[in-house]
Parts: C-alpha cells; sequence; structure tokens
C-alpha cells in the first residue's frame, strides 16, 4: 500500500501546486481587485431598483436576491438535493418505527432547563432570519437551520423519547417537510400559473414584472417591500429544511434496538 | 385562567427577545414578529412551563432585572477579580474540592438560576446535581470548607435568596 | 455628551473583555487539570465574551454615525450577551458533568470529593 | 418555448409530491402507476423538444423572464434535445420496468429517487449554466448514490454505495471548483457567454461586461478538473472502477439509467466543454489538442480494457457493465477526434450504446429474478420468446457487424472519423476492442443455447407481461433506427445535426446572449 | 485600515491549515472532530471578515450546529479510534 | 513592500490551497471511513472558502462592506455607490448553494457508514 | 467631538490583543490531553470568538453582521451539548 500512498500523495501535490500557480499568475483576475466584476455590479445595483422593476428583485440584500429570484432554479435543486438526501437516508433505514419506552434519560436538570428557555429564544431567532432574509443576512435555509439544529439539540438533551412523546414523530416531520416543498414549488410557478390562467405571458420562478409580462407578486408589507416571491420562498424554505434535517438526524439517532428490528425483514433481492 | 397567563408569559418572553434581538422599528418587523411569537408561543409553552401560572408568579419576575445587575455588578465582579490574581500571580495558590451544596427551592427554575449562577461565577462549578436529595456538587477552586452548610454560606446563599423571591 | 459617555464605558467594557480573555487563555494553559481549567474557562466567556457584548451594544448606541442600524447592532448584541448567560453555564455544566461521569479526565489535584463519597448519581 | 423549462422542473415536482402522497394513499400500485404516468408526460415533453430543435434550432427558456448572464437560462439545441429524448426514454423504459421488477415496503421513495434521478439528467442535458449543470449533477449523483444502496440487507450493496459516493463527492466537487475558478476569471457562469468570451476575449456582454482575469490559465484548469469529473461520470478508464462496482449491486433498472444515462452525461459534458464552451479557435487552442489527446488515449485504453474484462466476466451485470465501459470508450475515440464527422458518430455510438446495454439488463433482469446473477442463468430466456430475441438483438448490436442494427453503423462511422484524422492506431484498436468483446458475445450467446440451472420460485415470473412490452419497445427502437439508416437518410442527418449543433457556438452563442 | 481584518484573516488561514493537519493525523475520531470544529471556527471568522454574513450564517449550524452531530453520532455508533 | 494587503491575501489563498491538499490526502489514505467524512466534509468547506475569497474586493478609503442595503434608498445615486463599495454578492450566492447540497450528500453519507458498520463490524475500508 | 476616530484607535490597539488569546486558546486545543479539555478550550474559543464578531461589526462599521455572533455562540453550546452526550450516555438518542 505504500506505493498507492505515494502515488496519491504525488497527485494531490500536483493539483495543489497547479491551483496555487493558477492564483499567483493571475488566473481568477489579480489578487484582491478594487475593481468589482461587471456581473456582480449589475447584481447589485439590481437587487432593489424600483427604477428599473423589470430586472429587479426588489430585495434589499443582493445574496438573496440572486439566491431565490435571479438564481432561483438552482435554489430548487438545492432544496431537491436536500430532499433526495433524506429520502435516501429513509430508504437506508426503512421499515424502522420510533418507540417509546427503550429509555433514556438525558443529560442533567440543569441543562434541560435552560433548553426550556432557550426554545423560545432560538425559535423566534430562527424565524426572524428567515423572515428578514430580503431584508437583513440570512433567509430561508439560514432560519430553517436554526430551527433544525435547535430540534437536534432537544433531541439530544431530553432524549429521543421525549421529543417523540410531545409529537415530533417522523410522519409528522415528513407532513411538514411536504408542505415546504410544496409551498416552494407552488411559489416557484405561481406566476405562470396566473399567467396560463389569464391568458397572459409569465415565466417560471417570476417575481414581480418582468419584460413581456405585467404579473407581479404583492411588493410591499406594511411599510417594507416583502421582495415578491422572496418573502413565501423564505418561509417554505425555512419550514422544509427544519422539518427535513430534523428528520434525517431523528432517523440517523434511532437506537440500535429500533434499527435492528428494521433490518433483515426479507426485502427481495435482485 | 392560568394556563392562558402562561402563554401570555411565553409569548411576552418570546417578543420581548424578538424586538431587542431585531432592534425592530419598522412596523412590518414588529408585526410579523407579534405573529410568530403568538406561534411560537403557542408551540412550545407546554415545554417551557408545564404548570400553571398565577398573576403574582408575573409581578415576581421584576425581581430578575434587580437580580441582573446586583449579579452582573457584585458578584461578577468579586469572582474576576480573585480569579484573574490567582492565574496571573507567580504560584497559583489553589485549593480545589467537590463540595456539596444543599438548596431548599422548590421550582427545577429556580434550581438551575442558582446552579447557573454558581457555575458562572468563575471558581465554582455545577458537577452534578441531585434533585431528590436536593444537593449541588460544586467543583470549587478556592475551598475553604468541606461542610455542606458553611459552603452554603460562602458560594450560594445571595443568589439563593433571589433565587427563592423570583421563582419560589 | 451622552454619546460620549456611552462610548467611553463601552470601549472600557471592551478593553475588560479583552484582559478576561487573557486571564481565560492563560488560566487554561497554567491550570493543572480540566476541572481546574473550567474555572479559567468561565472567565473567558462571562469576562471575556458577555462584557464586550454589552460594551459594544453601549458603543453601538452612542456612536451614530453608524446610521439606524445601530439600534439592530445594540439590539442585537445585547440579546447574544443575555443568550450567552444561559449557554455557558449549562454548557460548563454539562462537559464537566460528562468529564465527572465518564472519568474521561483526571481528578487530580483535588483535596476533597463529596460526590466520590456521597455517591451521587 | 415552456416546455423545455418545465420538463425537469416537472419531474423534480412529482417527485416532491410523491412522499407526500404516501402519507395518503398507501398502495404500491399507486406509486407504480404515479411515476409511470409522470415519466410517459416527460417522454412527451422531451420530444416536443425534441421536434422544436429540428433545423439546428436553438430552443431558449428564460427562467424568471430574466436575460442571458443575469439569470438562468435552459438552452436545448439538436445535441442536448436527442439526448434528452434518448434518456427520457430509458427513464420512462426503466421505470415501467421497476413496476414488474422491483417489490419493496417503501417503494415510493424509490419511485421519488427514480424521477428525481430523470429530473437530474434531464437538468443536465437542458442547462445552460456551468453552475446550474453542478447542481444538476448533484442531484443525479445524490440519486444515484442512493438507488445504488436501495438493497441495503445486502451488505456488498451499501460497500459499494460509500465508495461510489466517496469518488463521486470528490468528483462532482472538483467540478464545482472549476465553476468557481471559471466565474473567477470569465466573471460570468453562462456557457453562451463562457463560449463567446472564450474565442474572443474583447467581447463586452450585457450585464457580464468583459473578462476578468486570464483566460487562457483558468480555461486551461476548468477544463483539466472538469474533465476529471466527466471522466468520472462516464466511466473512462482510470476513473470506471465504480460501474462495475456499483452496477451488480443496484436493482436491475437502476443499473440500465446507469450504463444509458449517466455515462451520457459525462461524454455530454466533455462533448458541451470541448467542443462549444472550448472549441477551435478558443482560448485554450493551443492545449486543446493536447487535452484532446489525452483524453483519446484514454478513450482508447478503455475501450481495450473494457473489451479484455469482459471476456472473463461470470457476471451477467458485471459483464453488461464492462461491455459499457468499452463502448463508452469507443465514443469517447470519437468524440475527441476535433471534427463535427466524430461528435455524429461519437452521438450515433452513445444512441447505439445506450439503448443496447439497458436492453441487455431488460432482457437479463428476467434471468437474474429467476436463477440468479450467473452468466449461466441467461439460459432461462429460452422460456420467453421476446426475451431471448431482445438478447440475441442487444448483443449483436453491440458486436456491430450486422447492418440492421444500428450498433453496425455506429462503428463505421466511428472509424469513418478516424481515418478522417488519420488516427490509423485508433481504427486499429476499435477493430481490436471489436474483436476481443465479440469473443464475449458469442461466448454469451452459446450460455444462451444452454439449458440453465433450476429456477427458484418467484411469483413475479408468473405475468411478465411488463417486461415484454419493454424490451420489446426498446428492440424495435433499435432495429428501427438501424433500418432507418439504411432506408431513409433522415435519420442519419438528426445525428449529424446534433455533431454540427456542437461545434456551431456562433448560433448557441446567437440564441442565448444575443451577440 | 484593512490591513487589521485581512491580517486576521490571514491568521485563521494559517490556524485553520494547522487544524486540518492535526484533525487529518489524530487517530482519536473524537479528536478530530474537536479539531474540524475548530477548523469551521476559522472558516467562519474568514467569511466574516471576506464580508459574507449569508455565508457565515449558514455555514456556522451547518459545520458547527449539524455535521458535528452527525459525525459524533456515527462515532457513537461505530467505532472511536482509528486503527 | 509598500501595501501588505495582496500578501496577507495570497496568504490566505495559499492556505486554503494546502487545506485541499491535505484533505484531499486524508479521503484517499486513512483507512477509517469516519475519517474519509471528515475530511470530505474539510475538502467541501475548503472549496467554499475559496470561492469567497474570490469574491473579495478592496473599496478605496475603507473596508468593504457586505452586500446588503442598509435602508431603503430614496435616489438611484444610492444604488451605484451601493455598488462600489459591496462585495461581490454572487460567489455568495453559489456557495450558500454548494453548502447545503454538501450538507445533504454528508447526511447521506453519514447514514450509509452507519448501515456499513452494522454488517461489517468495522468502520475500516480499504 | 467625532467618536469614529476614537473608537477605530481604540479597537485598532484592541484586536491584536484578542488574536494572542485566540492563538493561546487553539494551544489548548492541540495539547489536548483529555477531550474535555478540547471541548472546553473550543468553547471559550467559540464564545470569545462571538463576541470578537460582535465588536468587529463595529470596528467594520458594518451593523448586519452582528447576528452572526448569536449564531456561533449558540451552535458552540450545541457542540458541547454533543460532546457531553457522547461521554455520558450509551446512545446519542437516549
Amino acid at each position: 500500500m505504500r506505493i498507492r500512498e505515494v502515488v496519491i500523495a504525488v497527485s494531490v501535490a500536483l493539483v495543489v501546486l497547479l491551483l496555487a500557480y493558477v492564483i499567483e499568475a493571475g488566473g481568477l483576475g489579480p489578487i484582491a481587485p478594487r475593481e468589482l466584476r461587471e456581473l456582480a455590479a449589475s447584481y447589485l445595483v439590481n437587487a432593489y431598483n424600483p427604477w428599473n422593476v423589470t430586472q429587479s428583485a426588489l430585495s434589499l440584500e443582493a445574496v438573496t436576491a440572486i439566491v431565490w429570484d435571479y438564481r432561483g432554479l438552482d435554489t430548487f435543486f438545492e432544496t431537491s438535493v436536500l430532499f433526495a438526501s433524506i429520502v435516501g437516508v429513509s430508504l437506508v433505514f426503512r421499515g424502522y418505527r420510533e418507540r417509546l419506552g427503550i429509555g433514556g434519560r438525558g443529560l442533567s436538570e440543569i441543562v434541560k432547563t435552560s433548553t426550556r428557555v432557550l426554545l423560545p429564544l432560538i425559535l423566534i431567532a430562527g424565524v426572524s432570519v428567515a423572515l428578514h432574509g430580503h431584508l437583513t443576512p440570512g433567509g430561508g435555509f439560514q432560519g430553517g437551520s436554526f430551527i433544525a439544529v435547535l430540534l437536534v439539540l432537544m433531541s439530544i438533551v431530553f432524549s429521543l423519547d421525549f421529543v417523540v412523546e410531545r409529537g415530533l414523530t417522523s410522519g409528522r416531520l415528513l407532513a411538514l417537510r411536504s408542505v415546504g416543498l410544496i409551498g416552494v414549488l407552488a411559489t416557484s410557478v405561481a406566476l405562470l400559473a396566473a399567467g396560463l390562467a389569464l391568458g397572459v405571458e409569465a415565466y417560471i420562478f417570476q417575481n414581480v414584472a418582468r419584460e413581456g409580462s405585467e404579473l407581479s407578486m404583492p411588493q410591499w408589507l406594511l411599510d417594507r417591500p416583502t421582495g415578491g416571491t422572496l418573502i413565501f420562498f423564505n418561509m417554505f424554505e425555512a419550514l422544509a429544511v427544519a422539518a427535513g434535517l430534523a428528520l434525517a438526524f431523528l432517523v440517523l439517532s434511532l437506537r440500535e434496538e429500533e434499527v435492528r428490528e428494521a433490518l433483515g425483514v426479507g426485502e427481495w433481492y435482485e | 385562567m392560568g394556563r392562558l397567563l402562561g402563554y401570555l408569559a411565553v409569548f411576552a418572553m418570546t417578543y420581548a427577545f424578538y424586538v431587542v434581538f431585531t432592534g425592530a422599528i419598522s412596523v412590518f418587523s414588529l408585526a410579523i414578529g407579534a405573529l410568530m411569537s403568538a406561534v411560537v408561543s403557542v408551540v412550545v409553552k407546554p415545554l417551557v412551563i408545564p404548570g400553571e401560572l398565577r398573576a403574582s408568579d408575573l409581578a415576581r419576575l421584576a425581581y430578575l432585572v434587580a437580580y441582573y445587575f446586583y449579579y452582573m455588578a457584585v458578584a461578577e465582579v468579586r469572582a474576576h477579580a480573585k480569579i484573574a490574581k490567582t492565574v496571573l500571580s507567580r504560584r497559583m495558590e489553589i485549593s480545589p474540592a467537590i463540595v456539596e451544596v444543599p438548596y431548599y427551592v422548590k421550582t427545577s427554575y429556580g434550581m438551575t438560576l442558582i446552579a447557573g449562577s454558581i457555575t458562572n461565577t468563575p471558581g465554582t462549578v455545577v458537577v452534578q446535581v441531585d434533585t431528590e436529595r436536593r444537593l449541588f456538587f460544586v467543583h470549587w477552586l478556592f475551598a475553604t470548607t468541606f461542610e455542606p452548610g458553611k459552603a452554603r454560606e460562602a458560594i450560594s446563599v445571595d443568589f439563593e435568596r433571589f433565587a427563592r423571591r423570583i421563582f419560589g | 455628551m451622552l454619546d460620549l459617555a456611552l462610548v467611553v464605558a463601552g470601549l472600557a467594557l471592551i478593553a475588560v473583555g479583552v484582559f478576561f480573555d487573557f486571564v481565560g487563555a492563560i488560566g487554561l494553559l497554567r491550570l493543572p487539570n480540566f476541572f481546574t481549567r473550567l474555572h479559567a474557562a468561565t472567565a473567558g466567556a462571562i469576562g471575556g465574551a458577555v462584557v464586550p457584548m454589552i460594551g459594544a451594544s453601549l458603543v453601538a448606541l452612542g456612536a451614530d454615525y453608524l446610521g439606524p442600524a445601530r439600534f439592530f447592532l445594540a439590539g442585537a448584541a445585547f440579546a447574544s450577551s443575555l443568550l450567552l448567560m444561559i449557554l455557558a453555564q449549562a454548557g460548563s455544566h454539562a462537559i464537566a458533568r460528562a468529564a465527572y461521569l465518564s472519568r474521561e479526565a483526571p481528578r487530580e489535584p483535588i483535596l476533597h470529593d463529596a460526590l466520590e463519597e456521597g455517591g451521587g448519581g | 418555448m415552456l416546455a423545455v423549462g418545465l420538463l425537469p422542473l416537472f419531474l423534480m415536482g412529482a417527485a416532491f409530491a410523491l412522499p407526500a402522497l404516501s402519507l395518503v394513499v398507501k398502495s404500491p400500485r399507486f406509486y407504480r402507476a404515479y411515476a409511470t404516468a409522470v415519466s410517459l408526460v416527460g417522454l412527451l415533453i422531451a420530444l416536443a423538444v425534441f421536434l422544436e430543435t429540428r433545423g439546428g434550432k436553438v430552443v431558449t427558456y428564460r427562467f424568471g423572464g430574466f436575460r442571458a448572464p443575469l439569470g438562468i437560462v435552459y438552452a436545448v439545441d439538436a445535441l442536448g434535445a436527442v439526448l434528452g429524448l434518448l434518456a427520457a426514454f430509458v427513464l420512462t423504459m426503466s421505470i415501467v420496468y421497476s413496476t414488474w421488477m422491483v417489490r419493496s415496503r417503501s417503494e415510493h421513495l424509490y419511485y421519488t429517487l427514480m424521477l428525481s434521478l430523470g429530473a437530474g439528467s434531464l437538468g443536465c442535458l437542458y442547462t445552460g449554466d456551468v453552475f446550474n449543470f453542478f447542481v444538476m449533477l448533484e442531484v443525479l449523483s445524490l440519486s444515484a448514490y442512493a438507488l445504488v444502496s436501495f438493497y441495503r440487507d445486502n451488505p456488498k450493496a451499501v460497500e459499494a454505495s460509500i465508495r461510489y459516493a466517496i469518488v463521486g463527492i470528490v468528483a462532482t466537487s472538483l467540478y464545482l471548483l472549476a465553476a468557481f475558478v471559471l466565474y473567477g476569471s470569465y466573471g460570468t457562469l453562462n456557457m453562451a457567454d463562457i463560449a463567446l468570451k472564450a474565442r474572443n476575449p474583447a467581447a463586452w456582454t450585457p450585464y457580464s461586461g468583459w473578462v476578468f482575469g486570464d483566460v487562457a490559465l483558468s480555461s486551461a484548469i476548468a477544463i483539466a478538473l472538469s474533465a476529471w469529473t466527466f471522466t468520472f461520470k462516464a466511466a473512462v478508464f482510470p476513473n470506471h472502477f465504480w460501474l462495475p462496482d456499483a452496477n451488480p449491486e443496484a436493482p436491475t433498472p437502476v443499473s440500465a439509467l446507469f450504463v444509458a444515462v449517466i455515462d451520457l452525461i459525462g461524454a455530454y459534458g466533455i462533448i458541451r466543454f470541448l467542443y462549444t464552451l472550448f472549441g477551435e479557435g478558443s482560448a485554450v487552442s493551443a492545449l486543446r489538442y493536447d487535452i484532446l489527446l489525452v483524453l483519446h488515449v484514454l478513450g482508447a485504453l478503455s475501450a481495450l480494457v473494457g473489451a479484455l474484462l469482459l471476456v472473463v466476466q461470470t457476471d451477467i451485470k458485471k459483464f453488461v457493465a464492462y461491455s459499457t465501459i468499452s463502448h463508452m470508450g469507443l465514443a469517447f475515440m470519437a468524440a475527441t477526434t476535433g471534427t463535427e464527422s466524430g461528435v455524429s458518430a461519437a452521438v450515433l455510438q452513445l444512441i447505439s450504446n445506450s439503448l443496447s446495454e439497458a436492453l441487455l439488463f431488460y432482457a437479463a433482469g428476467i434471468a437474474i429474478v429467476a436463477v440468479g446473477r450467473s452468466i449461466e442463468g441467461v439460459g432461462f430466456l429460452r422460456r420467453s420468446r421476446v426475451a431471448s430475441v431482445a438478447f440475441i438483438a442487444g448483443l449483436l448490436n453491440l458486436f456491430g457487424i450486422v447492418p440492421v442494427f444500428v450498433g453496425f453503423w455506429s462503428k463505421l462511422f466511428i472509424l469513418m472519423a478516424l481515418l478522417e484524422v488519420g488516427y490509423l492506431a485508433s481504427a486499429v484498436v476499435l477493430v481490436a476492442s471489436t474483436g476481443i468483446s465479440g469473443v464475449g458475445y458469442v461466448k454469451l450467446i452459446r450460455y444462451l443455447a444452454r439449458s440453465s440451472p433450476e429456477p427458484r420460485e418467484d411469483p413475479r415470473l408468473r405475468s411478465l407481461a411488463a417486461p415484454a412490452v419493454v424490451i420489446a419497445l426498446v428492440t424495435s427502437a433499435l432495429v428501427a433506427l438501424g433500418v432507418a439508416i439504411v432506408a431513409a437518410p433522415e435519420i442519419v442527418k438528426i445525428v449529424m445535426e446534433a455533431g454540427a449543433a456542437a461545434a456551431d457556438y456562433a448560433s448557441y452563442v446567437r440564441a442565448v446572449v444575443g451577440w | 485600515m484593512e490591513v487589521v481584518p485581512i491580517s486576521i484573516a490571514a491568521a485563521a488561514a494559517l490556524l485553520s491549515v494547522a487544524a486540518t493537519y492535526l484533525a487529518v493525523r489524530s487517530g482519536d475520531l473524537l479528536a478530530a472532530v474537536v479539531l474540524s470544529a475548530v477548523q469551521s471556527v476559522a472558516y467562519a471568522l474568514i467569511y466574516y471578515i471576506l464580508m459574507a454574513p449569508d455565508i457565515a450564517l449558514v455555514y456556522i449550524p451547518v459545520s458547527v450546529g449539524v455535521l458535528p452531530a452527525v459525525t459524533v453520532l456515527l462515532i457513537k455508533k461505530t467505532e472511536r479510534y482509528e486503527v | 513592500m509598500s501595501d501588505p494587503v495582496p500578501f496577507l491575501f495570497t496568504v490566505v489563498l495559499l492556505s486554503l490551497v494546502a487545506n485541499i491538499g491535505i484533505s484531499l490526502y486524508g479521503v484517499f489514505t486513512r483507512p477509517s471511513l469516519v475519517k474519509k467524512f471528515i475530511s470530505l466534509t474539510i475538502f467541501s468547506d475548503t472549496l467554499n472558502s475559496f470561492a469567497i475569497a474570490i469574491g473579495f474586493r478592496r473599496v478605496i478609503g475603507s473596508y468593504p462592506s457586505a452586500a446588503v442595503l442598509s435602508s431603503l434608498p430614496r435616489e438611484p445615486g444610492e444604488l451605484s455607490a451601493f455598488a462600489s463599495a459591496a462585495v461581490d454578492p454572487l460567489p455568495q450566492a453559489l456557495v450558500l448553494t454548494a453548502i447545503v447540497i454538501g450538507l445533504a450528500v454528508f447526511m447521506f453519507l453519514a447514514g450509509l457508514i452507519a448501515m456499513y458498520y452494522r454488517h461489517y463490524g468495522t468502520t475500516r475500508m480499504v | 467631538m467625532d467618536l469614529e476616530p476614537l473608537v477605530s484607535s481604540v479597537l485598532a490597539a484592541l484586536i491584536p490583543a484578542y488574536v494572542a488569546s485566540f492563538l493561546l486558546y487553539v494551544v489548548r486545543v492541540v495539547k489536548g490531553p483529555t477531550i474535555p479539555d478540547r471541548v472546553l478550550a473550543v468553547d471559550a474559543l467559540g464564545y470569545d470568538l462571538a463576541a470578537f464578531m460582535v465588536v468587529l461589526s463595529v470596528f467594520l462599521k458594518s451593523p448586519f453582521m452582528v447576528v452572526c455572533g448569536l449564531a456561533l455562540a449558540l451552535w458552540v453550546y450545541a457542540f458541547d451539548i454533543y460532546v457531553a452526550k457522547y461521554l455520558e450516555a450509551k446512545e446519542m438518542g437516549g
């Protein structure tokens, strides 16, 4: 095996040297440049631009604007990678059933009580990060992962039994995640459907009025812009991510007794 | 009534945290926050406040603010000065020991407040808690006594006075 | 004037935080075993993190050159400091208890171990 | 055109809905019918897209209504449309076949992953954006990893899936790095924009402006990194190991998708990158011939290695896997000649290879259910006339000496393309690998003539209607293609169009960024 | 003005190299997880200094919150020491 | 040396490149699957950091700002001022996508590794 | 009075001290010797880095960055809990 290691080390070193050379020779442009790529400038100028609505996402935050509007397709399929991964995990562990009474006392009383106090605070922080995604840094995935880690933390601090007893079963998480995903899907084709119904031109992932299509999502809520579809995307994505990650972790952290029950139950080979 | 009060308390805590956290000055933020805090409080209330709540319980929470100032201004300063002096001295004079410290509050929130206060002052850390015999096992860096009663005098008696007023 | 007072007080608190960071770091290096190091880490967490957060929040309240978003900064910093008070104690306690129960870390030097004798579960 | 944009989204949306539906409807029949219906609709849309692109048209769809470098644009030329139609066809066939073959308590999850695999592969073929290609590649790969481990009670399946996943993650990450490098120097992610600026570094396009860094250097490293990914996906020689590992452990319809669709994506990526993006006259033209030559040698090696290893296999699934490696090597040899006729020959070879390898899996699947994966089991196929005829047809097509099949013509075109540029050694490799693999095919036909071990009892064997339909359809597609090449040169025109479209960057760029 | 933050980023980057090296070399997988957490924290600081708050916000939960949970879970379910 | 910033930035970039090498080495040579897993996470994180570093830029006279408008602009001039002071948002958006994709893949890989251990009783895989 | 130079210069003087103490924390992470020691050091490092991020957001005049500090503090705590649970319990879900 020594030869294999040497070969690997040499090829890895070659890749590294090549990359270093490209960086040093300015293949990626000057290092720490003063000017901006023109495309980036277009995004920055257009992310919130009420004077040129057809190119704008009407979001104060450029990253969220790109993530959910200019490159909404990427993000949609990114969500579906997460979806496929969770489907894959439940496929690998299929046949499991969460059972109560296997035991587990969780951590000490002090940690439990502290986590109880933290619970609403982290939840509201996550929701706030998600729903202000078009105004301040953050967005659906960030908020959703806040909530997901909270659920992971709960299942570790209080034990799985406790969480499942309080109604956080995999069935419910699956339902919640489906609501989120279908919400994302519905938001992405909402204006297209409206356009088809009204017989006018419209695009998939359309947000506000574009060239050749006058349809638009509501742009203001009270005294702040909503970024059209962005607030809906953020909301549903947060739901889908939180429920999905929690579901995957729940399945992964099944106790051995539960998993062994699911294994070897005579699935057909070949 | 008691249940509703519980929801209200959770809502108030959540919403207050939200307003401070977002520094909300727009109607949009305040409205969304109110809505979402309501949803959150409905979801988590059974976990945060399992039982019922009386109006007088809420009034006692005002002591929490007073306690915060006392704690930050007095207890922490004293403990920090001591640990800084020890760590930066040439030969560190420490006498580590794990001592029993009894407590007499009844609720788990009161217990956690005391334990948290003990742990958060450098020099004492709660290693283990026995909720049946109502004992903390405290790792004490500058142990002067191994006797439970005296250790309580030295470590937690001030915290407990406040904790009993706040959480009973 | 109030602005200046707030900013100076905030900066002073931040400086205190730096000092306790150092205390925490040096204590973490010098103290002999895990349980004694816990105390230094607490000093690092409370004195080194909570205090400068409050300080930054005061500075932000005073520094009007930051624009209207400074309320956001001040609020979030203060909220973080409050949360950190809860987090730090729970985290220290959890890791101390785990280290004690799993016998992962050596307990010596220790003068008296009530937990061993009292047999707390 | 709306259909282009809707197709991957439609498949993925259908996949989203299936686990949600499974909470309500618990019947496996429903899942099967649902997946079949969805994939049939997908096939129809892909057909519509294909018809739309006839005559060298490039069909585009602007997501969100944004113009090219600002938003993501799907741009489908003849190449993408032909391969997309092929992928959709094989996907549909595999799903129909699965309704007969796959029996599990979690069939809805299986079909969900099948649909997302389809969405990923079609997205790869249709997209006109370098980064979106990465995302779709991950959709495709993750579904593939999960499907390999479908029989998770089989330790080998889990192990194969882990091996495939670990190397696959590294491979796709390298593609990601290539995408970042391209953005760093070109300042854009749109394929057409990059293709334009690789030819003409002084070009200015709306929104993305001028190039930012040293284009030649970064293009070279981007090609090097992405070529690694594509050779991995296409199972070409140094990166071929995953296919014989993963393929046998996956359910048979998934194996068919592996050899027919995932390989296709790898070859498509190479063609797209080396002809449309960095074709002749581009920033890397000095290096391009070296890169092509290296890939050509790898293709030749893989053709030989695949053919040699194929002969000694005793596992029917591994046999087909090595046969795929050999034929993908041939396709690579054709695709790296640097000529349009070479690319056309490669496309024809991809079509022939995908259909016939999938057909071999579909036919052998019946024997695998009845007897097992041993090569002796193919004797069982004599009990079903359709299956045995189809099996022989598939083998002859791969062998490529009978002019009724498309396999003959594809090899002939490859030979012509090789001779056109004077690669005599490669032509010898082509003939040699055909000869060597022919030994294996003849061996397999002889096993077909012998009697098989005693079949086991399996309720699935009572009705063979679904697989028979699938097999008949694929066989007739093979024969129809082969006959059409002789009878109506129309079909050759389609392939030539695809080859021309790959190299015709000008109309691609014009359609997308309007330069 | 910009020297101060960028030199912090450079320090964090060097730190992350050390942490990565030790994490890859360490035979105790749990120690490797802790060291990779140090690497994650260093990267989070780099993201912060390169003015990517969104990335820091998504990276910290993922890389300090979820992935260590999964890895520690894996180590608990399998074995702690790399042979 | 008049301007230390490019040098410091080069240090950052080269450290990231070194991390790519170290983690790739870990992926391919360490026998334990869990160690491969950890190395893979580091590898993908490093690629993402690389992209963020590509998107950084400098501004004369001050430090660049994040790609967030702090208040609603009242005239078009504010937008161009914003564009002249903010960092590149596109790599951040791409990296956001890439991080989530990485997380998804690693979740699934973790499930597979747990299943592997149940079958074989070890996490070694050569 | 102009506050900006005052704040900037004082913070610029304090920041190197912060970085130095972080490096000292890392020494403890590397030295170990036991897992709780390492975790404790990561813990303290994380909290202080969270505070440092808050301070930096004042220094860099970008108020929106402050949320990162909160996130870091929260998830370093979560990391603590994971390792504590690992050491203490038989199963992570128990």
